[in-house]
């Protein structure tokens, strides 16, 4: 039942495939039943996977370079919660239909429960941790969070905060009704939309006023 | 690879859905295959017909010019049922073959045609014609073991000449007679699941499983038919059974034929007074 | 007419910190991601699980054989109904022993009785493996017969949903069985005409004369309303991870309740409580259905025993539909008779809920309670049945029964309204409980009776910042357009009493407040411990709250569910924080002399009255430690529950150690209650509506928090208009399976689908049966969002258009097309 | 075998540059290779263990595929376009609106963000039977679920069911049908440019697949003549949810006026059959007539003449009714609409 590819598809596919921009990324995901299970799930062992090479990534998240050695099939949002640790995105539905894994991939929100990692090299990532200053400073929309007490169980913050960022990066003065369609791809369940939209609102004052001075 | 196809039923189990498409292919073969064989061994194997007993001249003489075989009716049934036969095959499987066209409509149709005309062949061949004709009797098979023992070099009587329907013929019907049925049958029960003028459509009628064995059912006898139809259009087309063939379309068959293979006293024909003027009423 | 946006409501007028905003101690962590739900943990060689639901919708396992499972590489357990302990028997605080129902719900089991239930669960290196594993399992199911819909299995030989019957059967002395009830082919005809049919009931009371109650009717309406099933859908699934140690097994998981889930787990364990740790600092939703935690939650914990290694379960969304709860949907019939005036004379109700397989919700029964209160009917008969179905379990959510109640008299009462040409607000504020009102069925001969009531000044208020006489005055229709207002009553039970309040003064002078309350976002957690603050008069920013992991020394909680935690918690935390002072006056008496009424505690302080000697807060704490006994908690006050006692001698001798039970009088039930008030505009030619504007007025007491009070006001609105406008339960009847698996088939609103500019507002009267006046909120405004926009509708279409909610618009446009209603008025799931 | 879903099976991911070597892969890996554009949909059918493709080829790093590009007779969209590029683009948002006009309203912004154009217009059916993975006629098998005694098919098709009830959801598909834009596909046998009408195909036809995509096939990109550039548009897209719905219909017009007349039309629904249909039939009705509510009203009349309601699905009758009457009459706004 299982698509396990044999090694020599992968070689021969890689061989006659061999032009320089003609593949990204060749070998498989490759994990099955293998050995190469144990490789991914201890990912602290990177540098001494045998895995085959190019499943080792570098990633920009949050302004850094991160190393991961990712799997084929694998999720950016799996990624960054499982082998980045970044656990602020979260997996409401892992179906793009609730956006608590909302990031920003160079600049615009995406569900990242629905982006293979392997597609996002040379792409900025931003997730809720990377928002607030290195300093403690929070972002402008954080900050309207906090003044506002935006959200109840808060498991689609993260969410909401990025899609508004990415919003009002070319919304900045959105009205309430435009800046609820901005964040409609996200969905609180404890239907706290009201609140969440004042607190975004806020959010979207304070980034100007940040921005004006 | 399996000849079947399956699924995995919402309740989680396994049930055929159908056959495998591979069998048209393993169909065509077959029936392709079997005239090749034929037809290398009626060209170096086969040797000269001889028949025991037949029409004394006396007799011969006193035969209709034209002996008369299939009545207007059965000509008229075998055509359309040979229609709907090469439109059901046709929809049915030009599609699995990569030519697309909008074959539902046309297969349930041509599938009406021909249940409605095997309903009329029933019928008509149960009453108004020599029932027993078609079905091999105790001297077919006798003089089937006759011929095989002399092809065998082996001492045998003569086999008589035939009645009506040569054996080949009659086995040829008692095979298209069961995967015609077979396909009628579930192919009516089919129409359940399709949408037609009859009757709501309802898939429900009866359970995934026995719904998986009617699917492989129809498809393993529509397969079988391509096999059954190239046999047939090839011995159709057979220069020595051209004379029957003709007469699957004019109805009669020449005196000469009727003496040359078959047996009037398995085959009776009607004397008539004047032989060189037309045809009794064959049916 | 999108009304101005309410003016800036000003609360707690002769308090600091009661009635005002401020950001509470989670905030922080939650809008930069560091809060930790449980599927954020990680720990050292952490495997996964994943289970095997069932795709029958009723049957057992015939034939199982993992081999080719466990033979994988990187396959560690499997789980299977065989590895789960025997449910214990539990044990209630009165010493009452529950014996364990063993016809209730297991975490896994080899006879499923709804499509998606657990049969087992793998445990491996990574969900890739354990998917695989699941993969080569070869399972077989007998198939057994199953049942859906309540009123099919109610047929004289409709299937039965379990082998044992269709409803359970309450025994003396001992568990609920399964048994079975149907009913007669007579019972049956009304539903030739769409009526609910009403056959033998399972419970019923009545009070009053209803015949003399319909006999002076000007007006009697029967309607059949049939609600929908909606799914609880946290945001959150039910995920957890276990892992144990020296004996003890620790779980992070998700619950509503802190301290009140580890009895469950316990239970569901068969272990002492004292051996479970769990860690549940952020639980991403509830709305009922994770109120005391999940049997699903030792799934895992048992796993990680026969692995011997930590184990994270995932849940994903579609299992979360199957195994998340769900609002029982009712199919009900209501009788009432209304005088001229509109004040209702008599009311006859039946309600059937559609319960799923396993243990009984509580949704039947409530719907009457919360009827005769909330429209206060002379006399009432309610009649119900509970009817087991194969499909998911259903658990209480927000406003549990009460909610159906009144989504399925307010249509009732808009109807009556306009037959009797009279003013919509008109007739639900005469039939509005006021003061000590009445409810229930009498028992010894007396009703019961609510704490206080003020839902017509909450009408009053609503009417006039709803601008309502102005709006049912304007034009109805335009173009392809009509508008329509609808207004519902709404209430909910909104308080317990007699729980613990603890904190302690430390030596440092910060107040560590130990909180028992589940953080799933109300914001309880923290609010009603701003009442300890008030009483000693401490800034805010000197309070920490510590919530969240029951090793944490936490006293005895009131389950967060059910609106209770305000109204319980702020007593039992009005209690402690008594109890604090006195000990501090006691303190400072011990210290300087003279007695403790001398002294006063404030700014941190406690000093003797008209000035003199005084303590730091700092400084009392370290004489507390220094007095030792009950100061510092190595004596703990005797009426405290015997979990809040561990927790003090825990925490004895860290400062002083404040800590009491709230017995505080009450006379009466706590409820409170939400005047709602919706607008929509539909489109005649489409059917599509829009609601075009909402106001909520909530009678909830003193107000707390304002803004987390605005949050579940409107939130909880919201999850009441979603029943209204959208969401529903899908199956398919041959295959009994749920086809409508994902969000866009069971369709939670959006934030489009709700006005941008809701407005609430809050009357902020005391209740007087509670030291601070507060009562809960969280599922009061459900009913009243889900009325008022059904009325809206009924306003704009006419009373011909539905007979169930959800209300679309292919509802809207056929009936509108027919010119009779159109909808299935019966049949559940549509 | 037990069935699991919600864990995405293991692939192999081939990423390339071109449509050269993208073509190679395909020929390569002919039916074990699965193209994913934005992957909106496929991933649904790979986290589900329905489908299993050895291979995946993603598209989104082939630069020729995207872009919106002017050209001598109207604007040229590469297949690999986000919709959010579509719906931002000031060419088409000034001459092409109605293209703009259907990819907002498709599902989220998020989904938009990624979501390709050629992906939208590619989408395979969301009947909830077939994408339960239960073995339908669109999967291969010998039954529709959703047309049976108790089928729910509240979301199904009203027009040209044949065995399969399934609906094709795309927005942006029949207002780029309305357009009288045309496909370009890359064959394994040479490029092909196709009406877009003729990219669909509907189950009685092939039950398997939405359009003429076979494996090896590739859509390039859609090209719009400027024959209806600055029309007048019109799109309504009907759904329950006012966000991240599949439209339970939708209608899509480009019509060019003379005086009051209607001198040429075009007009195209969805979500009524498992293609989009293009209401040909309506067009001729309608030309030279005039641009009035009654012209309308008859124009909805004729377009649902021949339609077959299901059990749950006679509202689309009306619905399509009035949303092709409104395409071509107009719709009357409320005086307080805001």
């Amino acid at each position: 039942m299982k698509e396990e590819i044999p090694p020599s598809e992968r070689e021969a596919t890689s061989l006659r495939l061999s032009r320089r921009n003609f593949i990204k990324g060749v070998i498989g995901g490759g994990v099955a039943a293998s050995s190469a299970h144990y490789l991914f799930r201890a990912s602290s062992l990177l540098g001494e996977s045998s895995a085959p090479g190019d499943r080792l990534l570098t990633l920009n998240v949050n302004g850094q370079l991160r190393r991961a050695d990712v799997m084929k099939q694998e999720t950016l949002a799996w990624t960054l919660r499982y082998k980045l640790g970044l656990t602020g995105t979260k997996l409401g539905c892992d179906r793009a239909e609730c956006g608590a894994c909302t990031v920003l991939i160079d600049d615009v929100p995406h569900y990242s429960c629905s982006v293979l990692t392997h597609t996002v090299r040379n792409k900025k990532v931003v997730t809720i941790e990377g928002l607030a200053n290195p300093d403690g400073t929070l972002h402008p929309v954080q900050q309207g969070v906090i003044d506002e007490q935006g959200f109840q169980c808060a498991f689609c913050m993260s969410g909401f905060i990025l899609s508004a960022v990415g919003y009002l990066k070319t919304h900045p003065n959105p009205t309430r009704a435009e800046l609820a369609h901005g964040l409609s791809g996200n969905l609180c369940r404890c239907q706290d939309y009201d609140k969440i939209l004042t607190a975004m609102m806020r959010g979207a004052e304070n980034l100007r006023k940040v921005s004006r001075a | 690879m399996g000849i079947l196809e399956w699924a995995i039923s919402p309740l989680g189990q396994n049930v055929p859905i159908h056959i495998a498409w591979f069998l048209i292919w393993v169909a065509v073969i077959a029936g392709m295959a079997f005239l090749v064989v034929h037809a290398v061994y009626m060209r170096y194997f086969a040797g000269e017909k001889e028949f025991a007993g037949g029409a004394t001249p006396a007799q011969a003489a006193q035969l209709p010019k034209r002996v008369p075989r299939h009545s207007l009716a059965a000509r008229l049934f075998h055509w359309i049922m040979a229609a709907a036969m090469f439109t059901l095959l046709f929809t049915a499987f030009l599609p699995r073959v990569g030519v697309q066209f909008d074959w539902v409509t046309y297969h349930w149709i041509a599938g009406v045609v021909l249940t409605l005309s095997i309903l009329f062949h029933i019928v008509h061949a149960t009453f108004y014609m020599d029932f027993w004709s078609i079905w091999p009797d105790r001297a077919d098979l006798e003089d089937a073991r006759r011929r095989v023992q002399r092809f065998l070099g082996r001492t045998a009587a003569l086999p008589r000449k035939f009645a009506k329907y040569p054996l080949e013929n009659k086995l040829y019907h008692g095979a298209i007679l069961l995967t015609g049925l077979a396909v009628v049958v579930t192919g009516v029960c089919m129409m359940w699941r399709v949408r037609t003028l009859f009757f709501p459509r309802n898939p429900y009628l009866f359970s995934d499983l026995t719904w998986g064995l009617m699917y492989v059912l129809h498809g393993l006898a529509g397969v079988s038919l391509i096999t059954l139809v190239i046999v047939h259009v090839y011995f159709a087309v057979r220069p020595e059974k051209l004379p029957i063939t003709a007469s699957m379309i004019v109805g009669s068959m020449s005196r000469e034929f009727y003496v040359q293979e078959h047996d009037p006293q398995r085959w009776v024909v009607e004397p008539v007074l004047d032989p060189e003027q037309g045809m009794a009423d064959g049916d | 007419m999108p009304s101005p946006k309410s003016e800036m409501q000003k609360f707690g007028a002769k308090y600091k910190l009661i009635g005002k905003d401020y950001p509470t101690p989670d905030l922080y962590a939650k809008v930069t991601g560091k809060s930790k739900y449980a599927e954020d943990f990680r720990v050292d060689g952490m495997l996964f699980c994943k289970l095997l639901l069932s795709p029958v919708p009723h049957g057992r396992v015939k034939h199982l054989d993992l081999s080719k499972a466990l033979a994988m590489p990187g396959v560690k357990a499997i789980l299977t109904q065989d590895d789960l302990p025997a449910p214990a028997d539990s044990v209630t605080d009165l010493g009452v022993t529950i014996k364990a129902n063993t016809q209730g719900e297991k975490a896994l089991t080899m006879e499923p009785l709804y499509q998606g239930e657990p049969i087992l669960a793998v445990a491996a290196v990574d969900e890739w493996t354990a998917a695989e594993a699941i993969e080569k399992i070869d399972i077989e199911f007998e198939h057994l017969p199953f049942a859906l819909d309540p009123l099919e299995t109610l047929r004289p030989r409709g299937p039965n949903p379990r082998v044992e019957g269709n409803v359970w059967v309450e025994e003396e002395n001992s568990p609920p069985r399964v048994g079975v009830l149907k009913w007669k082919e007579e019972d049956f005809a009304p539903a030739k005409y769409g009526q609910l049919p009403m056959g033998k009931p399972q419970e019923e009371w009545s009070y009053g004369d209803l015949d003399a109650g319909f006999k002076n009717a000007a007006l009697v309406l029967d309607e059949t309303f049939v609600t929908p099933d909606t799914s609880h859908q946290t945001l959150e699934p039910r995920t957890a991870l276990a892992y144990w140690q020296n004996g003890k097994v620790f779980l992070h998981m998700g619950t509503q309740s802190t301290v009140q889930t580890l009895a469950g787990l316990g239970r569901w364990l068969n272990m002492d409580r004292s051996q479970i740790v769990l860690i549940s600092e952020y639980t991403g939703g509830g709305f009922g259905s994770k109120a005391t935690g999940y049997i699903f939650a030792i799934i895992p914990a048992l796993l990680a025993k026969k692995a011997n290694a930590p184990v994270m379960m995932r849940i994903s969304r579609e299992e979360e539909h199957f195994i998340g709860r769900a609002r029982p949907g009712f199919q009900g019939r209501i009788k009432a008779g209304f005088a001229k005036d509109g004040r209702i004379t008599a009311v006859d109700m039946y309600a059937i809920g559609n319960n799923g397989p396993y243990d009984e919700a509580g949704d039947v029964g409530a719907s009457g309670e919360i009827v005769s209160l909330l429209y206060q009917p002379p006399a009432m008969r309610w009649r119900g049945v509970t009817v087991l179905t194969n499909t998911p379990p259903r658990g209480p959510q927000s406003a549990p029964g009460g909610m159906q109640g009144i989504v399925m008299m307010e249509p009732i009462l808009a109807k009556a309204a306009r037959q009797l040409s009279l003013d919509h607000v008109a007739i639900h504020r005469i039939n509005s409980p006021e003061g000590k009102a009445e409810w229930g069925p009498a028992s010894n001969g007396k009703r019961a009776h609510a704490t206080s009531a003020f839902l017509k000044e909450a009408f009053d208020r609503g009417a006039e910042q709803f601008r309502w006489k102005e709006r049912v005055a304007q034009p109805k229709r335009s173009g392809s357009k009509v508008r329509g207002v609808g207004v519902s009553s709404s209430c909910f039970f909104a308080g317990s009493v007699g729980y613990d309040g603890l904190f302690v003064i430390r030596p440092d002078g910060r107040i560590a407040i130990q909180s028992g309350i589940g953080n799933l976002g109300t914001e309880s957690l923290s609010d009603v411990h701003r009442v300890v603050a008030e009483v000693l008069g401490v800034p805010w920013e000197k309070c920490d709250v510590i919530w969240g992991n029951t090793s944490k020394n936490l006293p005895w909680t009131c389950v967060s569910g059910g609106s209770q935690t305000t109204h319980a918690m702020t007593r039992a935390a009005h209690a402690a924080a008594m109890d604090g002072k006195q000990k501090l006056q006691e303190i400072a008496a011990k210290t300087f002399g003279g007695t403790p009424e001398q002294y006063e505690v404030g700014n941190e302080k406690v000093f003797r009255k008209g000035g003199g000697r005084s303590l730091t807060l700092a400084q009392a704490a370290q004489r507390a430690i220094q007095l030792g006994g009950k100061y510092d908690g190595h004596e703990p006050p005797p009426d405290v529950n015997k979990y809040t006692k561990t927790s003090i001698a825990a925490l004895a001798g860290q400062g002083l150690v404040a800590a009491a039970k709230d017995k505080y009088p009450h006379d009466g039930q706590s409820f409170s209650y939400v005047a709602s008030f919706a607008e929509v505009e539909v489109d005649l030619e489409t059917g599509k509506y829009f609601l075009t504007d909402y106001l909520a007025v909530a009678d909830v007491g003193t107000v707390i928090h304002p803004k987390a009070l605005s949050g579940q006001v409107l939130g909880r609105s919201i999850l009441g208009m979603g029943h209204a406008m959208g969401q529903k339960w899908v199956f398919d009847p041959q295959y009994g399976h749920t086809i409508s698996r994902r969000f866009y088939h069971t369709k939670p609103p959006t934030i489009l689908d709700v006005p941008t500019g809701m407005q609430w507002a809050a009357l902020d009267i005391p209740d007087p049966e509670t030291p601070v006046g507060a009562r809960g909120i969280g599922e009061p405004p459900v009913g009243g969002g889900c009325g008022a926009v059904l009325n809206a509708l009924s306003d704009a279409l006419g009373d011909e258009v539905f007979r169930r909610a959800p209300v679309n618009l292919d509802t809207i446009l056929t009936s509108l097309e027919a010119g009779r209603p159109m909808q299935e008025p019966l049949t559940a799931f549509i | 075998m037990a069935v699991i879903r919600d864990i995405m099976p293991a692939f192999q991911l081939l990423q390339p540059g071109t449509v050269a070597d993208a073509q190679k892969l395909l020929a390569q890996h002919d039916a074990d290779a699965w193209i994913m554009a934005g992957g909106m949909d496929s991933f649904d059918w790979l986290k589900d263990r329905i489908k299993r493709p050895k291979v995946l080829v993603d598209l989104s790093g082939i630069e020729e595929l995207r872009g919106i590009r002017a050209t001598a007779d109207g604007v040229e969209i590469g297949a690999m376009t986000r919709l959010s590029e579509v719906v931002g683009h000031p060419l088409i948002k000034e001459k092409y609106g109605l293209l703009a006009q259907a990819a907002e309203l498709v599902a989220s912004p998020q989904i938009r963000n990624q979501g390709t154009l050629g992906g939208n217009v590619s989408q395979d059916a969301r009947c909830w039977y077939y994408r339960a993975g239960w073995p339908c006629y669109r999967a291969g098998g010998n039954i529709c679920y959703a047309d049976t005694p108790v089928g729910r098919n509240r979301e199904h098709a009203i027009l040209h069911a044949e065995r399969c009830v399934a609906v094709n959801p795309s927005d942006t598909a029949p207002a780029l049908i309305a357009l009288d834009a045309k496909f370009v596909v890359q064959t394994p046998k040479g490029r092909q440019v196709m009406d877009a009408e003729h990219y669909f195909v509907g189950p009685e036809i092939d039950i398997t697949r939405m359009n003429i995509l076979r494996p090896g096939f590739l859509l390039m990109a859609i090209q719009i003549p400027s024959t209806w550039a600055g029309a007048q548009f019109y799109f309504e897209k009907m759904r329950d949810r006012n966000v991240w719905d599949f439209p339970l219909l939708n209608v899509a017009s480009a019509m060019k006026l003379s005086r009051s007349n209607i001198q040429d039309i075009r007009i195209a629904v969805n979500a009524a059959a498992a293609r989009p249909l293009r209401l040909k039939a309506v067009e001729d009705a309608v030309r030279g007539r005039e641009c009035s509510p009654a012209t309308g009203e008859a124009a909805g009349k004729l377009a649902v003449q021949g339609a077959v309601p299901l059990q749950f699905n006679a509202y689309k009758i009306p619905l399509m009714r009035n949303l092709v009457k409104r395409a071509i009459g107009g719709v009357q706004e409320a005086a307080w609409a805001s």
